[in-house]
């Protein structure tokens, strides 16, 4: 899933990143430039105004529908799409449309907070390794390839089959946060790489050399020189990645080893009614067509950055 | 994913025993079976699953490898396909006069595949080896109740000392085709779980190289063992020195290939395509909108089983008991909706309980013994719990209800909860809640750990409604997860047990079975249906109250 | 010059007698976000064979741009808007592709600024040359090593043979040249295009290149166009200089009367701004302002915002290609004034 | 180059030891008692856990276990799981299976994500290149699963083209349809990569040099630009042999093949460790030597890749 493009993408990454070195240092006008550029284009501002929407329902998700998501009248189990309920009713007889507006939420959470933690966590590694050099980068580099030596699948699988607990009553919270936690274990490695390289090649690059020969110090160094032009391809995976990870928990609570009732979650609903769709497809289809949605649409943002921040293809 | 969990979840279900049945042919008399004038021969392609354990009698506790078993082993006795009635199978006869002595006469000529004679030796030394505590055989606690059973378990823990004996006292050969068996206490229904499989004979071979037999198990059974390939199937073919008896007569096809399926629906669409000739399950996905009756049209079969769902109180936990907490348990059996979760959950492939006991079984009390307890009445329910708050109880604002994540458990948790919740007009809710696998929940269970109630279910071992009492309600049993405790439930079981004559004994068993609407520690909720289908090869087609295909009768044409 | 062009009647079947290759009022656009560039604006020069035309000028000014025409390698979206290549009195740009590929590489060849970048890097640089004779000469893949090691002798590329396996980055900048002259001249090409073949390089290692391609047309005769925007680099080699500006030439003349009296303000503009050592000490001059933008370029002589004799006529009317006298031309309203004022 | 190896395959011993440990660790430690509801319905006996136990080193403290499983390993005994089958036979029969639909997965989603990728990369711009972006976005949007149930529903119910599973002969003809569904998001990867790596090679100055030397397009494309453009897909499919091997759960599923991910993911409903480590570890050593076969395999792609 989510795992491989990233993979390359960095690879794509360290190349540009070591084949052009003089390009790191335009950071400034690079920044304002990518940001004018995103601006002016609509397949930024397109999956832009999209995910705002999903995040402003994921906020306020009863601003967008009166219904209980947990109301259920076996009953009406399975009902079509109606004036009453928009996207008809699903197996237990609750508001499909309700559902799928409070699934957005955990959705969108697991997402974004996973991949700021492997971003945080996985930056600081690679940024440590990069700059220091030496045995700590030796450390640290094997110490990272422990983990990304777990395929992302089976890695989630296991973790998740081990951790998977509930006695504990941990509520919708706990559930969440063992899904974003699993899931940024898996995903750092992949920022620490993407980091350390952006790190080396900066460090290497004429004017820092410059910098260091005219006596700046190594914090300035660091924070002037080094840490704005090794953020670029960092931004890029992380921005790209809320897609995939979104997608990865997706397959997950599919897989019924996510996220679980209480919490109500589109990849659950997908699995909960797969079976049934000879029988009537509306309560698969609404949350998938959700999930998908908002995966492109960070996906496309995701591009839209990198190709604003890659100068390569500028 | 799905699939692995349905079918643990159909393995699992009953726990520890399952009971082969495959005896046939009730209807069919005749010496060579096929007197119908069927077609001899052919391979019938049966929809399996791996085997939990290896292939040996006394170490098979669930379905896939009892699937198997039954086809491999005869035990003494066998049960009809169509009843489910004990009928002999090795055994000739089995004569007691006290229900305590019994007197084991086999017939003569039967064989093991290997060429050795089945004689009475073999079911004494293979019971022996299976109830040695030091062997761990999964199935040894079948015989518990032969005399000289404790002497053979390990006196400590970790089994650092030998036990006491290595043979059951109880157990008694007399002649090559006569041996006794002598219980601790009178036990009427003795034979009736003869044929379970845990009771099948084992050749000479095995004592030589128990791990090699259960890689290729040698039984005495109608089909013998060709191949198992891990994950894929298992072949058998046709014994030639299989005597037959007349209600499992000599088979009429050459072979079953028992294929592995990890989804339901994989093996489902496999059974529409003509690659698997019987499936004992159809997928939820084929049963929604009754979608494999168009599918299957005649070969649709759909009859009660030998099980059911039940879900069982923590009546130990302070939170659910003392006064009021029967009224408030009554309350919740009421706030059921149990035809509208059979209908809309299951698709018709569950029906509501209105017992404890299985329909299929003998000594199922016609209508139940349930009564209103569990029929849906929202008032009646609502009174209920304003009874058991002036009695003083007062529910947790949260109840738990469990249930395992890997078995098909989830909707019918959930959708019961629902209609608890909205059925209730109290100030707590029902939270539906997994356990991610059934070993993590049984483990609590067995520990004593729950804080709600939660899911049990229970496959019968053989068609009795003993079966359905004595492991599950009774003091201290094996399987009773609520702790639950009733003297005169007892009582009742300890005389059933003893009774003299089997009539006698189904009344006192149901008399037991009537005391449980007095604490509802464990609420009946769905019987089983078996839901199963073949393909437009197989004629002569008798699905048995177990739910498995009649191996002995069925026919291959085209 | 009559021997020459005898030469070339013999070997080429149905050549008219004239120029080699001829430039004529050649006009290339490419289509923007923000409207259309004028790349090359009625650009004419000719060649003759066995002479040097160098085209000088700064970037942008379209003489790459019209060397790219001319091999047909023009990048998308640009396209010649009007205007005909004549290569041995036939039109290029009406010719067929299929007509046309046979002549790339094979009677027109090109060089390239950047060495490393034009070689392919997963390809050992014999592989690269040998890749002439097979696809133009379907020769064998030993009969093509043969050839490319003779070929890599002949620009003088020390232990040819050991190297043929080697890649492009295993060489340095001026061995990579000649690999890439080498390339180029494999099949003995009749004109040949050198873009800027020396920029990239040390001043020395520059020498030795262009003593290389001076001598290596001189052994076959060929017509060289040597595009620079370096004024120094040609006055050995080159016999012609056209300067483009803005697309256009703004000056055609023999390069020593280039040298002597420059006929257009920014030639001059060019020549002041070459260090000089018989100048030393004096300040160097660089032409004041910047080139124009080619979506909007300046109403009348494109080089008015930044010429000395600008006047008003400048500002209004395009200045046609002057005849200065001689072979030489001058598209500059005041050229009699820059002439003078230069001797 | 040969030094080089040998430094990385020293490096690969202390990941693998870490990985597997981790593995090892949270199979064995993390659940509950593996043997709680093996016996169904009842408590296991006694003797049963003592027999187990002892059987698979369960009393020595979980350093230990590691350091026997390890050894095991090493010499190549993979032990046998909790119903006492040999883990190699299920190995034996898993891994071809898995192995063939990943290559056959990867074949597919070279020929059209790189076929794709060149098409649209020469010619950006166009109908066909809008389709190719839009609709790769989308597959890679799609969850797994929404696709896998589309093409069975469309080659099986509707088209009837295929068997609706995988016969246990894994023949290579059955695995295509699946193979695809395991491809889609690598493919629509794979041709947004070789998309904007012909696009950027397209006007590299080799390739004009190319042009220059009169090569037909047909060569310019296809030998000099294509095989530019074809070391970063190359490297991509590559690594992605062992992502799609360890991926294939969802695939092996709904096809019912009998392949690592299947058996893993059963083992671990019916917490049967023994079966899930190795499995596991065989399936990480893949990707590691994949990953380094990559890295090595870059070196001899690219000749400006130099080994220190």
């Amino acid at each position: 899933m989510s795992d491989p493009q990233i993979a390359a993408m960095s690879r794509h990454e360290d190349e540009d990143r070591s084949a052009h070195p003089e390009m790191t240092g335009q950071v400034r006008s690079l920044w304002s430039d990518a940001w004018h550029d995103l601006l002016r284009k609509p397949s930024f501002l397109i999956p832009l105004v999209i995910v705002g929407l999903f995040v402003l329902i994921a906020i306020f998700p009863g601003l967008f529908t009166n219904a209980d998501p947990e109301y259920a009248e076996l009953s009406k189990s399975m009902q079509g799409p109606s004036a009453e309920a928009w996207f008809g009713y699903d197996l237990q007889g609750r508001d499909v449309f309700a559902r799928t507006i409070y699934g957005a939420r955990p959705s969108i959470i697991v997402g974004t907070l996973a991949v700021l933690l492997a971003t945080l966590f996985g930056g600081l590694i690679g940024i440590i390794a990069g700059y220091a050099g030496g045995w700590i980068d030796s450390l640290l580099s094997r110490f990272t390839e422990i983990f990304l030596g777990l395929p992302y699948v089976l890695g989630a699988i296991i973790i998740l089959s081990a951790l998977a607990n509930t006695r504990s009553g941990i509520g919708s919270f706990g559930i969440m946060m063992i899904v974003t936690l699993v899931m940024a274990l898996l995903g750092w490695p992949l920022v620490t790489r993407i980091a350390r390289s952006a790190m080396l090649a900066v460090k290497h690059s004429d004017y820092v050399q410059a910098a260091r020969g005219l006596g700046a110090s190594p914090v300035r160094i660091v924070f002037k020189h080094l840490l704005p032009n090794a953020l670029a391809p960092i931004i890029v995976i992380a921005t790209i990645s809320v897609g995939t990870f979104i997608s990865a928990e997706a397959v997950l609570s599919f897989l019924g080893i996510g996220l679980r009732p209480p919490v109500i979650s589109w990849g659950v609903a997908i699995a909960d009614h797969q079976n049934l769709m000879r029988q009537a497809a509306h309560p698969v289809l609404f949350p998938a067509a959700a999930l998908t949605v908002v995966v492109i649409a960070f996906v496309m943002i995701g591009d839209a950055v990198r190709e604003a921040l890659d100068p390569k293809l500028r | 994913m799905r699939r692995s969990r349905k079918i643990s979840a159909v393995a699992l279900l009953a726990g520890s025993a399952l009971v082969l049945s495959a005896c046939g042919g009730g209807g069919e008399a005749g010496d060579d079976g096929d007197s119908q004038g069927g077609v001899q021969g052919g391979t019938v392609v049966y929809g399996a699953c791996q085997p939990q354990n290896p292939l040996v009698p006394g170490d098979t506790n669930e379905t896939c490898g009892g699937r198997v078993i039954d086809a491999l082993f005869v035990a003494p006795m066998m049960y009809d396909p169509e009843t489910a009635e004990p009928v002999p199978g090795v055994a000739e006869s089995i004569e007691t006069e006290d229900n305590q002595t019994f007197t084991v006469n086999l017939k003569e000529g039967w064989k093991f595949h290997d060429g050795e004679e089945v004689t009475a030796d073999n079911f004494v030394k293979a019971w022996n080896y299976t109830a040695y505590g030091p062997n761990g055989l999964q199935q040894a606690y079948w015989f518990e109740q032969f005399e000289g059973f404790e002497d053979l378990q390990c006196p400590d823990e970790k089994c650092k000392q030998e036990p006491k004996a290595k043979e059951m006292s109880g157990l008694e050969v007399v002649d090559d085709h006569t041996f006794t068996i002598t219980t601790t206490q009178p036990f009427s229904v003795l034979p009736n779980k003869l044929g379970y499989s845990a009771f099948a004979p084992l050749p000479d071979s095995f004592f030589e190289d128990p791990k090699a037999f259960g890689r290729k198990p040698v039984g005495n059974g109608a089909f013998k063992f060709v191949e198992w390939n891990d994950n894929q199937n298992i072949k058998v073919e046709k014994f030639a020195d299989y005597p037959g008896t007349d209600s499992h007569p000599k088979p009429s096809i050459d072979a079953i290939d028992f294929k592995m399926y990890g989804d339901l629906d994989a093996e489902y669409q496999d059974l529409l395509a003509g690659n698997v000739d019987y499936s004992y399950q159809i997928p939820t996905s084929a049963l929604a909108g009754e979608q494999w009756k168009a599918d299957l049209g005649e070969r649709a079969v759909s009859q009660p089983q030998g099980a059911n769902q039940t879900v069982t109180w923590a009546a130990y936990h302070e939170d659910y008991s003392g006064p009021g907490a029967v009224e408030f348990r009554k309350a919740v059996s009421r706030a059921i909706d149990r035809q509208a979760i059979a209908d809309t959950i299951f698709h018709g492939a569950r029906a509501p309980s209105d017992g404890w006991v299985s329909p299929v079984v003998e000594g199922y009390k016609e209508g139940g013994q349930c009564g209103d307890l569990c029929q849906f009445d929202k008032d009646a329910a609502n009174d209920l719990l304003a009874e058991s708050e002036e009695k003083g109880y007062t529910p947790p604002k949260e109840i738990p209800f469990y249930y395992n994540a890997d078995g098909d458990h989830k909707a019918w948790s959930e959708a019961m909860a629902n209609s608890i919740n909205q059925t209730l007009e109290g100030d707590f809710e029902v939270v539906a809640k997994p356990y991610p696998t059934f070993a993590e929940m049984r483990s609590d269970i067995t520990e004593k750990k729950m804080d709600g109630f939660f899911r049990t279910g229970w496959l019968m071992d053989y068609p009795h409604i003993e079966n359905f009492m004595n492991p599950l309600y009774k003091t201290n049993a094996s399987a009773n997860d609520a702790f639950y405790s009733n003297k005169e439930l007892d009582e009742k079981l300890e005389a059933a047990d003893a009774a003299s004559s089997s009539e006698e004994a189904i009344q006192l068993y149901q008399e037991a079975e009537a005391t449980l609407a007095e604490d509802m520690t464990s609420i009946p909720v769905v019987d089983y249906t078996t839901n199963a289908g073949y393909s437009e090869k197989l004629t002569n087609v008798t699905v048995t109250p177990f739910g498995w295909l009649d191996i002995y009768n069925v026919q291959v044409t085209g | 010059m009559a021997e020459v062009a005898h030469q070339a009647d013999v070997t080429e079947v149905g050549y008219q007698a004239g120029p080699l290759l001829e430039v004529d009022n050649l006009h290339v656009e490419f289509p923007t976000r923000d409207g259309i560039a004028r790349a090359v604006n009625g650009v004419s020069y000719s060649l003759e064979q066995g002479k040097t035309l160098a085209v000088l000028g700064e970037s942008g000014s379209g003489k790459s741009v019209t060397a790219q025409v001319i091999m047909g390698i023009l990048d998308e979206p640009g396209h010649v808007s009007a205007g005909e290549v004549r290569f041995q009195g036939r039109n290029l740009l009406t010719m067929s592709e299929k007509e046309r590929r046979p002549l790339r590489g094979n009677k027109i060849a090109m060089i390239f600024q950047d060495a490393l970048s034009s070689l392919n890097p997963v390809f050992t640089v014999g592989w690269q040359i040998a890749e002439m004779f097979r696809v133009h000469q379907g020769l064998t893949r030993r009969e093509a090593k043969q050839k490319a090691i003779e070929m890599m002798d002949r620009v003088r590329l020390p232990a040819a043979k050991n190297r043929y396996n080697d890649y492009p980055h295993q060489f340095s900048g001026g061995m990579r040249q000649r690999i890439m002259i080498a390339m180029a001249i494999a099949l003995g090409p009749d004109v040949l295009i050198a873009d800027e073949p020396t920029t990239a390089l040390d001043v020395t290692v520059q020498a030795q290149i262009m003593g290389l391609l001076h001598d290596l047309q001189r052994e076959s005769n060929m017509g060289l166009i040597l595009i620079t925007h370096d004024l120094g680099v040609v006055a050995d080699v080159a016999d012609d200089i056209a300067v483009m500006y803005a697309g256009r030439i703004v000056e055609h003349a023999p390069v020593h009367d280039i040298y002597r009296a420059p006929a257009h303000p920014y030639t001059k503009g060019l020549i002041e701004s070459i260090p000089r050592v018989d100048l030393k000490g004096q300040e160097l001059h660089a032409i004041k302002g910047l080139p124009p933008n080619l979506l909007r370029m300046p109403s009348g002589c494109a080089f008015h915002p930044r010429c000395p004799y600008r006047t008003d006529q400048c500002m209004t009317d395009t200045p046609p290609l002057y005849d200065v006298g001689g072979t030489r031309h001058s598209a500059c309203h005041h050229w009699t004034e820059v002439i003078d004022d230069a001797r | 180059m040969g030094r080089y190896t040998l430094r990385r395959l020293l490096q690969l011993i202390p990941v693998l030891i870490g990985t597997t440990f981790i593995i090892h660790f949270l199979v064995w430690q993390l659940p509950a008692d593996p043997f709680d509801g093996r016996c169904g319905q009842r408590p296991c006996s006694e003797a049963f856990i003592a027999r187990m136990n002892e059987q698979f080193h369960l009393d020595e403290p979980f350093y230990v276990q590691y350091f026997i499983f390890l050894g095991k390993m090493l010499t190549g005994d993979f032990g046998v799981s909790f119903n006492q089958v040999p883990v190699i036979n299920l190995i034996e029969d898993a891994y071809p299976n898995t192995l063939k639909l990943a290559l056959v997965a990867l074949t597919i989603e070279a020929v059209i994500g790189v076929g794709a990728g060149v098409m649209t990369g020469l010619k950006r711009g166009g109908f066909l290149d809008n389709l190719v972006l839009v609709s790769s976005l989308f597959l890679m949007a799609l969850p797994i699963v929404v696709v896998a149930f589309f093409m069975k529903y469309l080659f099986w119910a509707q088209l009837g083209w295929i068997e609706p599973n995988v016969s246990t002969e894994v023949r290579w003809s059955e695995l295509i349809v699946p193979g695809f569904v395991l491809a889609t998001t690598s493919m629509a990867f794979i041709a947004r990569l070789m998309r904007a790596n012909i696009a950027e090679n397209s006007s590299a100055d080799f390739v004009k040099t190319a042009k220059a030397k009169g090569l037909g397009s047909g060569r310019v494309v296809g030998v000099h630009l294509l095989r530019n453009s074809l070391i970063p897909v190359v490297t991509f499919i590559g690594l992605d042999l062992g992502n799609l091997m360890a991926g294939a759960i969802v695939t092996e599923g709904i096809f019912n093949i009998n392949g690592v991910g299947l058996t893993i993911f059963r083992a671990l409903s019916l917490q049967d460790a023994t079966i899930v480590v190795p499995l596991a570890t065989m399936l990480v050593l893949v990707y590691l030597f994949m990953n380094l076969l990559v890295d090595l395999l870059y070196g001899l792609l690219d000749p400006r890749i130099r080994y220190e």
